[in-house]
C-alpha cells in the first residue's frame, strides 16, 4: 500500500482520485453501485416496454412525442457529458480553475435539460391531458423518464456542492475522488438517456 | 499525518448509536435480527395454533392473512437477513485480514436504515392493520381496491427502506472483499464463507434494485393513483409477479449461500481436514448465483406463460441441482477420513446436510412444470421452502452462531445446552414440516386460514403444530444459553476450537478495535492452519508496527435513517383524511416527507462538507496492549 | 502503480499531460453522428419498421459502448471488476426486458 | 412424476447412507491427536458427482418438456370438447357453457369421460382454479392474459375444487364441486337449466325475492349476473361452497344450511360481498320462506 507515501510528500499525484485507498474504494464501489443502477433502470425499461401499448384511450406515444424537443434534450445531455470529461482532464492536470469552470458548465447544461423536461411534462399534462393516472402507459412513461430526471436533478445538486468544496478545500486527495465519481455518475445518466431517447421516444414514434 | 486527532469516544448507548466498528455493528445486526426473528416466530406459532384443528376460530380470517404476510416478510427480510449480516460483519474483515470494512460509515448507515425499515413495517400492527396480501403481495389483491388499510403501504415503504439498507451493506462487503484482503490472499485463497458472502453481496446488488422498482410502482399505484397494476386502466398483474420473482428467486439464494459458507467453515474445522474440492465449491457457488437469476418464472408455472417459458424455466431450475449436488458431496468427503467432533456447531452443520438435501429433492420435483401444476401453492411448497430456508439457512445460522460466538463475545456457548437446542430444534423441525409434504399432496392449499373437516388434514396439522412448539422450545433454549453465557467471565483463547484454520482465529476473542496489530501475510489457503502446520504460533506480519488509522464514530447514519423513516411515514399517510387539521396540514401537503428528506440529505451534506480525518492508535498504545495481553 | 513509474515521475507526468482532449472529442463526434442517424431515420419515416428498430438499437448500443469505454475509462487497465459487474448488471436488465417483451401478455 | 419421485428417493438414500457411514466411521476418538491427511480434492470423484446428476437432470427434463407442451395444447375449439368459461369472483365460481347457453355457479356439472376445455378469467383479484383429484391448477387472470386448459373425469362422482391463490380473507373457503355425471344426465341438466325460472309460490315473497335477491342473483332467465346463479340451488352439493349438504360427509339438510347462510353471511364466509338479508330489511319469516323456496328449487337430472 503506497497510498500514504504519496499523500505525505505534499505533491498531488497525476490521478489524485486514485491516490488513496479510500479514493480507489470509492470509485470501485461506485462502479458496483452503477451495476445495481443498471438493473434498476433495466426493470423500469422492462415495465415501460410491457405497458407501452396500454394507453387506455389516452394519448399514444406517437401522438405525444415531438422529436425536435427530444433531440434538443439529447444534445444538451451529450454535450454536458463531454464537458464533464473535460473537467476530469483538467483535474488530472491539476488545473482547479478550469475544473470548476467545466463543472459549472455541466451543471448549467444539466439545469437546461431539466428545464426542457419539466416544460415537456407540463405540456403533456395540461395540453394533452396525459397525467400519471391517465393510463398504464402514462404511469410507466412518467416513472421511467421521471426517475431519470430525478437522477439528473440529484446530479446537479451533487456537482454544485462539489464546486463549492473545490473553492473551499481546493483539489486534494479527498475531493478528487468525489469529483471523479460524480463525473462517472453523470456519464451514466447520459448512457441511460441514450436508451431512453431510443426506446421511449424514437421507438415510440416508430410504433 | 503522524499527529493524532483527538476523538470523542462515546460511552454506553451513544457508543452503540455512533459506532462504525464492524464488530459492534455485527452485534447490532444480531440483536435486531433476534428481535425480528422472535416476532416472526410468534407469528408462526399463532399460525400453527390457528391450524391445529379444522374450523378453528382462534384468529379471524383477516388477522390470519396479516399473520402469514408478516411472518413471511419478517422472517425473510428482517429475521434471517440481519443475522447473515451479523455473521458477515463479525467475521469477514477478520477472515480477510483487514482492520475494518471498506466503508465503516456506510456499514453503520446500512444497519440503521435496515432497522428503521423493519420497525416501520412492524409498526403496522399498531397503526391500523398489518399488510394482508401475502409476502408476495400479488396485485390486484394488494392494490387500493382490494386492500383498503394502510397495511400494504407499510409493506412497500418499509421494505424499500430496509432494502436500501441491505443494498448499502451489500456494496460495502463487495468493496471490502475486493480491496481489503491481506497481502497474499488471492481470490482463490479466500475462506469459503468470504466467498459466499462475496457472491451473496453481488446478488443483493443485482436483485434488490428490481424489488425496489416493483415496490415503487406499487407505491405509486396506491398513493399517486398510477396504473401499473390497475387492470381497468391497462395495467398488468403478471408484470408484478415477474418483477417480484426476478428479485425473489435470487433472494432465496442470497439467503442460502451464506449458510453454505458457514457449513464450509464449520465442517472442516471439526473434521480437522481441509475443505474437499475448494475450487469446485467456488465454481458451484458462482454457478448457483448465476443460474439463480434465470429461474424466476418457476414460481409462475401456473400463471400461464405458455409451454416455451415453462419448459425453459423447468430445465434451468433443474440444472441448479448439479452445483448443489457438488457442494453436498464435497462436504461429505471433507468429513471422509477426518476426525469429526460433535460440537453443537458441528451438529447443526451436519444436521444441515440431510435436511437440505430433502429440501433440494423436493425442489427438483417442483421444478418440473407439469408436476408443479399439482404442487403449486399447496403445503408441499410450504414444506419445500421451509426445508431449504429453516432446515438449510437457519441450521447454518445456528451453526455459525455457535461457532463464532466466542470470537464475537469472548465466551463459548454452553455445549450441553447447545446439543439440546439442536435435537429439540431438529426434531421439532421435521415434525412440523415433514408432514406438510403429505398435506400438500392431499390437496391442502397454502395460506388458508382454516379448513373443513373430513379431508384427512386434521391429524397431520396437529402433528405439525406440536412440532412447531418443539422448535420454539429449541429457540428459547438458545436464548437462555446466550443469557447464561453472558454471565460467565470473558476471556477464551484466540482459537477456542483448537482447530481453527482461518485468520479470525489468530487474534484475540473478541478482537481489539483495530483487529490486527499488524496485517498478516497470507501464504496459502487456510492461512492459519498452514502456519500451524509449519510449526508457527502466529502469522508472519506483512508490515512493520505503525500507528493505526481509525474512522471516527458518528451519529449521522442514525440521523439519516431517522430522516428516511419520517419521510416514509409522511409518504404513506399523504392521502389520509385526518380529523385533526394540523395533521392534515403537515401530511396532506407533503410537509412531513420534505422534513424527513431534508434531515437525510442534510446529513449527507454534512458528511460531505466536513471530512472525517479519523484518529490514530499510536505504536506505544499498541505495544502496551501487547504487554497486557 | 508500478515501481518504475515512481522512479520516473516527471516523465510519466509529461506523458500524461500530453493526453489531450482529441480522443474524447472524436467519441463525442461519433456519438453525435450515431444520434443523428437514429433521429433522421425516424424523422424520415417510411423505412421498414423492423429494420428501424434494429438500426436504432445498434446505434444506441454502439454509443453506450463508446461512452462506457472511453468517457468512463472502462477500457483502461484495472477495470476488471467494474467490467464484470457492469456486464452482469446489463445481463439482469436484459432478462427483465426479455420478460417484458415476451411473457407479460398472451 | 413417479420417475421423479423414485430418482429423488434414490438420491436421498445415497446421501443418507454416505452421511451415516462418515459419521460413524470418522468420528474423533478419545485421545486421537494426529492430523488427518489434508486432501485437496479428487478430480475423478468430482467429475462423477457432476456428471451423474447432470444425466439425472436430463432424464427428468425430457419427459418434463414433453408434458409441458402436451399440457399447453389448446383444446378449446376441439369438436367434441365441452367448453366451459370459468369466471372467478371473491369468493365464488361462475361457470358458463357457451355451447349450451347455460350459466351456473359453484357446482360444475360435467359429462363423464368427455374433454372439458376451460377458459379461465377473473372478475376481481387473481384466483387459481384447482380440482386436486382431476388435474393441476391454473391461475385465473384478467383480460389479455386468459388461460386455457382441459381435463376430463374418468368416472362419475363429486370432486372437490379449490382456489389456490391467496385472494382475501375467505380464500380458504373458496371451494367448488365438480360433479361428473353420465352424458344423458348432463343433457337433462342442460335442459332443466334452460327451463323458465321457478319463483316462490307466495306472490308477496316472490316480490321480495325479485326485488332484494334478483338484483344481483339470477334464477333461470331472470335476475342479474353480479352474484352466483341460484338456478337449482336445492340440488347442489353445498351452500356457499362450505356448508356441505346432506349426502356428503358431515353434511346437513340444504334448508338448514341456507338458513345459516342467510342469517349472517359474514359469519360463514368473512369478507364476502353478499349484504346481510336482515340489513336489507328482510324479516325472519321472509328469510325462512326464501330458504324453504331455494331448498326445494331442485333440478331433475
Amino acid at each position: 500500500m503506497t497510498s500514504h507515501a504519496e499523500t505525505v510528500n505534499g505533491e498531488l499525484p497525476h490521478e489524485p482520485e486514485k491516490a488513496t485507498l479510500e479514493g480507489r474504494n470509492k470509485i470501485l464501489s461506485f462502479w458496483l453501485f452503477l451495476g445495481g443502477e443498471a438493473v434498476l433502470f433495466g426493470t423500469l425499461f422492462a415495465t415501460f416496454l410491457a405497458l407501452r401499448n396500454q394507453t387506455n384511450d389516452g394519448p399514444t406515444a406517437n401522438e405525444l412525442f415531438q422529436l425536435p424537443m427530444t433531440a434538443a434534450a439529447t444534445l444538451i445531455l451529450l454535450v454536458s457529458s463531454l464537458t464533464s470529461v473535460f473537467a476530469i482532464q483538467a483535474m488530472h492536470k491539476h488545473k482547479v480553475a478550469a475544473l470548476r469552470v467545466w463543472l459549472m458548465v455541466t451543471v448549467v447544461l444539466g439545469l437546461g435539460f431539466l428545464g426542457l423536461e419539466i416544460y415537456e411534462f407540463a405540456e403533456y399534462v395540461t395540453a394533452e391531458k396525459f397525467g400519471m393516472t391517465t393510463s398504464a402507459f402514462s404511469s410507466a412513461f412518467y416513472t421511467l423518464v421521471g426517475f431519470h430526471g430525478a437522477h439528473v436533478a440529484f446530479g446537479v445538486l451533487w456537482i454544485s456542492v462539489l464546486i463549492g468544496q473545490l473553492y473551499k478545500k481546493g483539489l486534494t486527495v479527498v475531493t478528487a475522488p468525489k469529483v471523479y465519481v460524480s463525473a462517472m455518475y453523470w456519464h451514466f445518466i447520459d448512457v441511460v438517456w441514450v436508451f431512453i431517447f431510443t426506446v421511449v421516444y424514437l421507438l415510440g414514434k416508430v410504433g | 499525518m503522524a499527529h493524532a486527532h483527538s476523538v470523542k469516544r462515546h460511552k454506553g448507548l451513544m457508543d452503540w448509536l455512533t459506532t462504525v466498528d464492524h464488530k459492534k455493528i455485527g452485534i447490532l445486526y444480531l440483536l435486531a435480527g433476534g428481535l425480528f426473528f422472535g416476532i416472526g416466530g410468534i407469528e408462526a406459532l399463532l399460525i400453527r395454533l390457528q391450524l391445529i384443528k379444522p374450523m378453528n376460530d382462534l384468529v379471524s380470517a383477516q388477522t390470519f392473512n396479516e399473520l402469514i404476510t408478516m411472518h413471511g416478510t419478517t422472517m425473510i427480510f428482517l429475521g434471517v437477513m440481519p443475522v447473515i449480516f451479523a455473521l458477515m460483519n463479525a467475521v469477514i474483515p477478520l477472515q480477510i485480514g483487514a482492520r475494518d470494512v471498506a466503508f465503516p460509515f456506510l456499514n453503520s448507515l446500512g444497519f440503521w436504515t435496515f432497522l428503521f425499515g423493519g420497525i416501520l413495517l412492524n409498526l403496522s400492527w399498531v397503526m391500523g392493520g398489518a399488510p394482508d396480501a401475502g409476502w408476495t403481495s400479488y396485485t390486484p389483491l394488494s392494490t387500493n381496491t382490494y386492500s383498503t388499510t394502510h397495511g400494504v403501504d407499510f409493506y412497500t415503504i418499509g421494505l424499500q427502506i430496509a432494502g436500501l439498507g441491505t443494498l448499502i451493506g451489500g456494496i460495502n462487503f463487495l468493496a471490502t472483499i475486493i480491496t481489503m484482503r491481506a497481502p497474499g490472499m488471492s481470490f482463490m485463497r479466500m475462506p469459503m464463507f468470504t466467498w459466499t458472502a462475496f457472491i451473496t453481496s453481488a446478488m443483493i446488488l443485482f436483485a434488490f434494485p428490481a424489488i425496489t422498482v416493483g415496490l415503487v410502482l406499487l407505491t405509486f399505484d396506491r398513493i399517486l393513483g398510477a396504473n401499473f397494476f390497475e387492470v381497468a386502466n391497462g395495467g398488468s398483474p403478471v408484470l408484478w409477479q415477474h418483477i417480484f420473482w426476478i428479485f425473489g428467486h435470487p433472494e432465496v439464494y442470497i439467503l442460502i449461500l451464506p449458510a453454505f459458507g458457514v457449513i464450509s467453515e464449520v465442517i472442516p474445522t471439526f473434521a480437522r481436514k481441509r475443505l474437499f474440492g475448494y475450487s469446485s465449491m467456488v465454481f458451484a457457488t458462482i454457478l448457483i448465483a448465476f443460474l439463480g437469476f434465470m429461474v424466476w418464472a418457476h414460481h409462475m408455472f401456473t400463471t400461464g406463460l405458455g409451454p416455451v417459458a415453462n419448459a425453459l424455466f423447468s430445465i434451468s431450475t433443474m440444472l441448479i441441482a448439479v452445483p448443489t449436488g457438488i457442494k453436498i458431496f464435497n462436504w461429505l468427503f471433507t468429513m471422509w477420513g477426518g476426525q469429526v467432533r460433535f460440537t453443537a456447531a458441528n451438529l447443526f452443520a451436519i444436521g444441515f446436510i440431510p435436511t437440505f438435501v430433502m429440501g433440494g429433492v423436493t425442489g427438483v420435483m417442483l421444478a418440473s412444470a407439469p408436476a408443479d401444476y399439482q404442487f403449486h401453492d399447496t403445503y408441499f411448497v410450504v414444506a419445500h421452502f421451509h426445508y431449504v430456508i429453516v432446515g438449510g439457512l437457519v441450521f447454518g445460522l445456528f451453526a455459525g452462531l455457535h461457532y463464532w460466538w466466542p470470537k464475537m463475545f469472548g465466551r463459548v456457548l454452553n455445549e450441553t445446552i447447545g446439543k439440546w437446542e439442536f435435537w429439540l430444534f431438529a426434531i421439532g423441525f421435521h415434525l412440523t414440516f415433514f408432514v406438510q409434504h403429505f398435506l400438500g399432496l392431499m390437496g391442502m392449499q397454502r395460506r388458508i386460514f382454516t379448513y373443513l373437516p373430513n379431508q384427512g388434514f386434521d391429524t397431520l396439522n396437529l402433528v405439525s403444530t406440536v412440532g412447531a412448539f418443539l422448535m420454539g422450545v429449541g429457540v428459547l433454549l438458545f436464548l437462555f444459553n446466550t443469557i447464561l453465557t453472558a454471565t460467565k467471565p470473558k476471556g477464551v483463547a484466540n482459537d477456542p476450537w483448537e482447530d481453527g484454520r482461518t485468520l479470525e482465529w489468530t487474534i484475540a476473542s473478541p478482537p481489539a478495535e483495530y483487529n490486527f496489530k499488524q496485517i498478516p501475510l497470507v501464504r496459502g489457503i487456510d492461512a492459519y492452519w498452514k502456519e500451524k502446520m509449519a510449526g508457527n504460533k502466529e502469522m508472519t506480519p506483512a508490515e512493520p508496527l505503525g500507528p493505526i488509522h481509525m474512522p471516527s464514530p458518528t451519529i449521522l447514519p442514525f440521523v439519516m435513517s431517522v430522516g428516511i423513516f419520517i419521510a416514509g411515514l409522511g409518504m404513506m399517510f399523504s392521502k389520509e383524511h385526518f380529523s385533526n387539521s394540523f395533521m392534515s396540514l403537515i401530511f396532506n401537503n407533503w410537509i412531513v416527507v420534505i422534513i424527513g428528506l431534508l434531515i437525510t440529505f442534510g446529513s449527507m451534506l454534512l458528511r460531505s462538507l466536513f471530512d472525517d480525518h479519523g484518529w490514530h492508535i499510536e505504536v506505544e498504545e499498541l505495544e502496551e496492549e501487547g504487554v497486557k495481553a | 502503480m508500478s515501481v518504475d513509474q515512481h522512479a520516473d515521475h516527471d516523465v510519466i507526468k509529461h506523458r500524461h499531460r500530453s493526453e489531450g482532449p482529441q480522443k474524447h472529442i472524436i467519441v463525442f463526434i461519433f456519438s453525435i453522428i450515431l444520434t443523428v442517424i437514429a433521429f433522421a431515420t425516424v424523422a424520415a419515416g417510411g423505412v421498414n419498421a423492423t429494420f428501424t428498430v434494429i438500426l436504432l438499437l445498434i446505434m444506441a448500443i454502439l454509443q453506450v459502448f463508446m461512452q462506457l469505454g472511453y468517457w468512463m475509462h472502462l477500457k483502461d487497465k484495472g477495470h476488471l471488476m467494474p467490467i464484470l459487474f457492469m456486464i452482469f448488471g446489463f445481463f439482469v436488465a436484459g432478462t427483465a426486458v426479455i420478460m417484458a417483451l415476451y411473457w407479460v401478455w398472451w | 412424476m413417479k420417475l421423479a419421485i423414485s430418482i429423488m428417493v434414490v438420491v436421498l438414500l445415497i446421501v443418507f447412507a454416505i452421511t451415516a457411514y462418515v459419521l460413524v466411521k470418522f468420528r474423533r476418538r478419545a485421545g486421537q491427536s494426529g492430523v488427518p491427511e489434508q486432501v485437496e480434492g479428487n478430480f475423478k470423484l468430482e467429475i462423477i458427482w457432476t456428471v451423474i446428476p447432470l444425466i439425472l437432470v436430463i432424464v427428468l427434463a425430457v419427459p418434463t418438456v414433453q408434458q409441458v407442451f402436451a399440457f399447453g395444447d389448446d383444446h378449446f375449439n376441439d369438436k367434441d370438447a365441452v367448453q366451459v368459461k370459468v369466471t372467478s369472483h371473491q369468493y365464488w365460481w361462475e361457470f358458463e357453457y357457451p355451447q349450451y347457453g347455460v350459466k351456473t355457479a359453484q357446482d360444475l356439472i360435467i359429462p363423464v369421460k368427455k374433454k372439458i376445455a376451460f377458459e379461465l378469467k377473473t372478475a376481481d383479484v387473481l384466483h387459481s382454479f384447482w380440482v386436486p383429484s382431476l388435474s393441476g391448477k391454473m391461475d385465473t387472470n384478467p383480460d389479455g392474459t386468459l388461460n386455457k386448459f382441459s381435463f376430463s373425469a374418468d368416472k362419475e362422482g363429486v370432486f372437490r375444487g379449490k382456489c389456490a391463490e391467496l385472494c382475501g380473507p375467505s380464500h380458504g373457503f373458496m371451494e367448488f364441486k365438480v360433479k361428473s355425471v353420465s352424458e344423458a344426465s348432463f343433457d337433462k341438466w342442460v335442459t332443466a337449466m334452460k327451463a323458465p325460472a321457478v319463483l316462490p309460490e307466495d306472490a308477496a315473497l316472490a316480490e321480495v325475492f325479485k326485488k332484494q335477491c334478483l338484483s344481483c342473483h339470477a334464477v333461470g332467465d331472470q335476475g342479474g349476473p353480479v352474484a352466483p346463479n341460484l338456478t337449482g340451488i336445492g340440488s347442489r352439493e353445498s351452500v356457499a361452497s362450505i356448508l356441505l349438504n346432506e349426502g356428503q360427509e358431515g353434511g346437513k339438510p340444504v334448508k338448514e344450511n341456507l338458513k345459516t347462510w342467510l342469517d349472517d353471511p359474514q359469519a360463514v364466509k368473512p369478507g364476502n360481498k353478499m349484504p346481510s338479508p336482515k340489513d336489507l330489511g328482510l324479516t325472519d319469516e321472509q328469510i325462512d320462506g326464501i330458504a324453504d323456496y331455494l331448498a326445494n328449487y331442485k333440478l331433475n337430472y
